[in-house]
């Protein structure tokens, strides 16, 4: 695995990492065990789902907008995998399905992108404090701060966990970027900006979004690592946050990667590892099917029991504002 | 005169306004190639090209700053911030360098541009892409506000916003963007800044418990106050709607003159009560026509919460909210 | 019990509290070893270490951003805003984050934290280092306000939001940092937030033409408002001063109180009147008490211009202005 | 003259440009004609009389703040002196002085300084239209957005001018420097980012503000170029300024340039260029006497003038918060 310095990157910005070969076998001296690559296609297979189904409660009206992950689920899921239990992610919109791979039920999550939880936010925007994933927020690049004090929390308080906070490439130009990597690398926080670079924020191609040549590269501004991984290479993605993390747990510090999704004219990551998993006899067509059938069944059963939720009253607008309604709640509450 | 919705007359006055003045240039996120993501920039990028319609990075700080050295150079800025959600990451150059760049350096320089943005509620957007953050550039000297109802305000006042010598906010009620429409002249006027209009007069029946109130409300939510007088004429509430249009400079004395008249106040707005522009324009109605009033006036605003998802239509002031302050004020 | 400026009293309280919890942390910018421009957090980084008290680099988004994650984490920050001037960068993660967090997530998670910064005037800073932005935070749903104007009430709202399980911006009134003197308790309480403080009780003096008006301050101003019912006095106008102490939640029952007992009001404050909290506190008072206003309420403010250097002695609220206020509202 | 790519200097962070050897004279190969050279000088010793004046008026108390640009000249002046009449400069507080030497007379810089012009602002924070030197904001880094427009402006307009931007240490943390590198570099705009690193941003030390090693270095991030140079040497200030200046007059974009002012230990810039002016033949004892006598006498004139002129009037509160007096205004100046 190339890994560069703080100041390796920037004189071989095509050093894209990668661990699947043009043949999709495993470049040589990577060593990924078969159970973790077995486990990184059934997340991608379960988000992937779950989107799918999202996407149609979009089409049907039901969904106003939606972040889809589509394509993205190399980056999503090969980070979440590389986690251990007691580790922070602070997400975007878009990764909001990392909370599948951290335990949180599929009902749970339609419920929050259905607003039949608490409501208060647009599909995509959620929280799950019990998998430790963090509430996203509508500005973009503004989680990013918050990933740092966190981090550098979990240092001085002498635990090994570690975070990892999403962006996209659109993100980068954010105010709070800047102060979140400066701040990342003068408090040596054990904080991963792991960058998905989709090479578009809406309509804006990325070169009209920074002149610098990789995203990557912008680490050395702030004295800490940049990478630049292959995001539709799961096993690349898992084996770069692994790294970065197992030295982070012992006192490493804050690491930028950007994770490129639109590079590779192949950009399907779920196709890319099913041939690998095949080709090394990890999975069978039949299996395949089965992983597959089963994640469409759980993500629609959960859209259903989702839809079947109660929306939240009235009264409940007026929670979550202070830790206790205060009076002038109560009375708007009760009076209007 | 052709029919128009909202969008079509902002995009109407943009166009006019940059054939006509080569200095006025057009930034922000995507609003070049596609047009922006309510469509409002729409064509201009082809017809003026990129050294006047530019898709900058994602950087409402950076759109508002560059704009703002442009205008210091001598161009005349009209920057799109994406939904008036996400103004704050550049709210330090509207209101520490904007607001105050002619005052600091002593009449020496002015920074002219005219910030659009889209506000309000009612399209399913939740907390980022539902806010109406008026008051918060009302209360920071050195900014005009304005917010249209109908496109034939919308084209006009942005027109004369982008003509005026001093920085404009230029709030668009994207509720009805698409929803209110109407005439519009094709070619070139104005509509002035600081003036409200009176949108609906009240007629005094003449009977003797007649009441009368004066409701005063803007963008989106002059449609409801519209819906809410219909409600209450049957029960004898008779409503004169002021239309503010411009919200800062006010037009003081369309709203004191209506007062004087009605005796009884309702002021309707979208973003939270507590020190909303209700509040000022309570404090300056009470100041200046204390003698007049039957009533003490009362607010129908949003609630002091963030903005919500699912229950917006609980959250905001529409007709049926509007209704019982109307009916409280009339029978104070 | 011993004398101590407002200062010290902060430094006492933050001390008190970081040798309490171990969760409490100070950070901002040159707060660490020379314990900040204004010497509030001397000596904390010699007890508390680098840990505790962290000098940042010079970005105020980044200081509250950090603050929150580290909030989210379970400890509890006192970031410092060096001047409340230039809290403005740092505005988006207060009104789109740090107010938002416990209600975006459903009550899954909160951030606890309180912003110290200093406000005002009176010091000679200009337009940079004089602004008093409380009303641009209290429209924000989600924020505790304070404002101590004494010593002792500085460490006792300190520590009461320190412990309050809500983000509280914490403004300490520069101009009397070392002006303002008092008695305070050594040890540790606390002074309710929410709570206002009758400063100046009216007595009134039982003759026919007698008049009676209720002031309402915080902060500088407090001593302001004094020195003009001194002034008054004379005259037959006897002020009954209401310190808010909190600016939100408002202490709304102590101001009605007041208000059913004299009349007539007087709100004071540095921030331009425009969109003030004065307007609010004005609107809210009418709402209340309308039957029992003799007079419609003043306000006395900053003027709506951004805050001037030489000329800031007029620009501020202070007794000359004040006086005229309180005769024309006890002459109405 | 050793200028890096937009990916150079990082390898080389050490290089250090210089024009003056350790032994005072001019490093072979840089022809910087004398007249430049003595205006350098009596540019330097003019900014510094001025600076000690109003250094004075702060220590009576008529000043409640003063930035000092002492040991700072070699930067405010080098740069300064490379650019033509119609560049503009957007200064900092601490490059007030950079007026006097675009054609300012020091009795009206003292008179903005001692609030005997609009009276609006501090000590520093000034504004000269006629000399294209921008008003100085408070808020650290907000000027510098600024500075990108008004170059894409002049460059889209046809113009050759080109515009410098001055910034301290601790200003590279603010999200606007991040905003103003990135707009600078995608939109290819003639403007100098020239940071002045004197090693503190009033407490904070550099490696406190940034964990990069140079500052020089952060160009990369938005694919500008990067330059080190040292900033007590006022001749090579001047060069480099010039060279990206003739640059991007024609066609050129923007780029950082980090003068550091805290490296060498002997730190005074004017005692340097003095060195080498007497070593070159090019400055006499007499002629450094009198041009100090000169321009000492210069400061205390204009700083007595400034003292005499009338204070502004309280109606001129009310003045330019917009380009006519609104009637609100207009009230609360006449019945308050
Ligand atoms: C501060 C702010 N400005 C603008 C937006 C509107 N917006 C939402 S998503 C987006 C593009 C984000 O692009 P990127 O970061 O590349 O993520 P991607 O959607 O490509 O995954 C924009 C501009 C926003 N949410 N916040
Ligand atoms: C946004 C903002 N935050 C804080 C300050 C307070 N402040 C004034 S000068 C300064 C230090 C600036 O350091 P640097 O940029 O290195 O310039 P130097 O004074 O060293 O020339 C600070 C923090 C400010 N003016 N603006
Ligand atoms: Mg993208
Ligand atoms: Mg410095």
């Amino acid at each position: 695995m190339h890994q560069t310095g703080s100041r390796g990157t920037s004189s071989e910005p095509d050093r894209l990492l990668r661990a699947l070969g043009d043949d999709d076998s495993l470049v040589s001296g990577l060593g990924v065990d078969e159970g973790t690559r077995r486990a990184l296609f059934s997340a991608m297979v379960r988000l992937r789902s779950f989107d799918d189904a999202c996407v149609a409660l979009q089409r049907e009206g039901t969904l106003p907008t939606f972040f889809s992950s589509r394509l993205q689920e190399g980056v999503i899921c090969g980070a979440a995998q590389a986690l251990a239990d007691g580790d922070a992610v602070f997400p975007t919109p878009r990764e909001y399905g990392v909370s599948l791979q951290r335990g949180v039920a599929a009902e749970d999550l339609a419920a929050q992108i259905l607003g039949k939880a608490s409501g208060r936010q647009a599909p995509c925007y959620v929280s799950f404090r019990s998998a430790k994933v963090a509430s996203v927020s509508g500005i973009i690049g503004a989680h990013l701060p918050h990933a740092v004090g966190y981090a550098w929390s979990a240092r001085v308080r002498k635990t090994s966990h570690v975070v990892l906070a999403f962006l996209g490439d659109g993100a980068t130009s954010s105010g709070e970027f800047h102060s979140a990597l400066n701040f990342g690398g003068v408090m040596k926080a054990p904080v991963l900006f792991l960058c998905r670079n989709n090479g578009v924020a809406i309509s804006t191609p990325v070169a009209r979004q920074t002149a610098s040549e990789t995203l990557a590269e912008k680490a050395h501004a702030y004295g800490i690592p940049g990478l630049l991984v292959d995001g539709t290479d799961a096993i690349a993605v898992y084996n770069a946050v692994r790294t970065w993390a197992d030295a982070a747990r012992h006192g490493g510090g804050a690491m930028l990667i950007e994770a490129r999704t639109d590079l590779l004219p192949d950009r399907d990551p779920i196709a890319r590892l099913e041939r690998h998993l095949m080709k090394d006899n990890l999975l069978s067509e039949d299996a395949a099917r089965t992983i597959d059938a089963e994640a469409r069944a759980e993500a629609l059963a959960a859209v259903n029991v989702a839809k079947g939720r109660a929306a939240p009253s009235r009264e409940t607008l007026f929670d979550d504002v202070f830790a206790v309604v205060p009076r002038h709640l109560v009375s708007q509450r009760d009076h209007a | 005169m052709s029919e128009m919705n909202m969008v079509q007359a902002i995009n109407d006055a943009l166009r006019l306004e940059m054939r006509r003045d080569d200095r006025v240039v057009v930034l922000g996120e995507d609003v070049g190639k596609v047009g922006g993501v309510f469509r409002v920039t729409a064509g201009l990028h082809e017809e003026f090209g990129e050294d006047r319609v530019l898709d900058t990075p994602l950087s409402e700080g950076g759109i508002i700053g560059t704009a703002i050295g442009m205008a210091l150079y001598g161009l005349v800025p009209v920057p799109e911030i994406q939904f008036a959600d996400f103004i704050f990451p550049g709210y330090d150059q509207i209101v520490s360098e904007l607001a105050k760049y002619r005052y600091r350096s002593g009449g020496e320089y002015s920074a002219k541009l005219v910030i659009r943005t889209p506000v309000g509620g009612g399209i399913r957007g939740g907390l980022y892409h539902s806010q109406s953050p008026e008051a918060l550039f009302i209360h920071v000297a050195g900014l005009k506000v304005v917010c249209p109802a109908t496109p034939y305000d919308a084209k006009g006042l942005l027109l004369a916003s982008i003509r005026d010598p001093d920085p404009v906010l230029f709030f668009e009620p994207k509720r009805v963007y698409r929803a209110a429409k109407g005439e519009v002249p094709e070619g070139d006027y104005t509509v002035e800044i600081g003036k409200a209009r009176i949108a609906r007069e009240a007629v005094p029946s003449g009977r003797k418990d007649d009441r009368m109130v004066t409701v005063i409300a803007w963008g989106a939510m002059l449609y409801e106050a519209i819906a809410a007088a219909e409600e209450v004429k049957k029960k004898g509430i008779e409503c004169e709607i002021i239309d503010l249009r411009t919200l800062w400079p006010l037009d003081i004395d369309t709203i004191v003159a209506s007062v004087e008249k009605t005796g009884r106040v309702v002021v309707v707005h979208e973003a939270p009560r507590t020190c909303g522009f209700g509040a000022e324009l309570v404090s300056l109605i009470t100041e200046r026509a204390f003698l007049h009033l039957e009533a003490p006036p009362e607010r129908v605003t949003g609630f002091d919460t963030p903005f919500p998802y699912t229950l917006e239509m609980e959250y905001l002031p529409l007709a049926h909210r509007i209704v019982p302050a109307l009916e409280k004020v009339a029978g104070f």
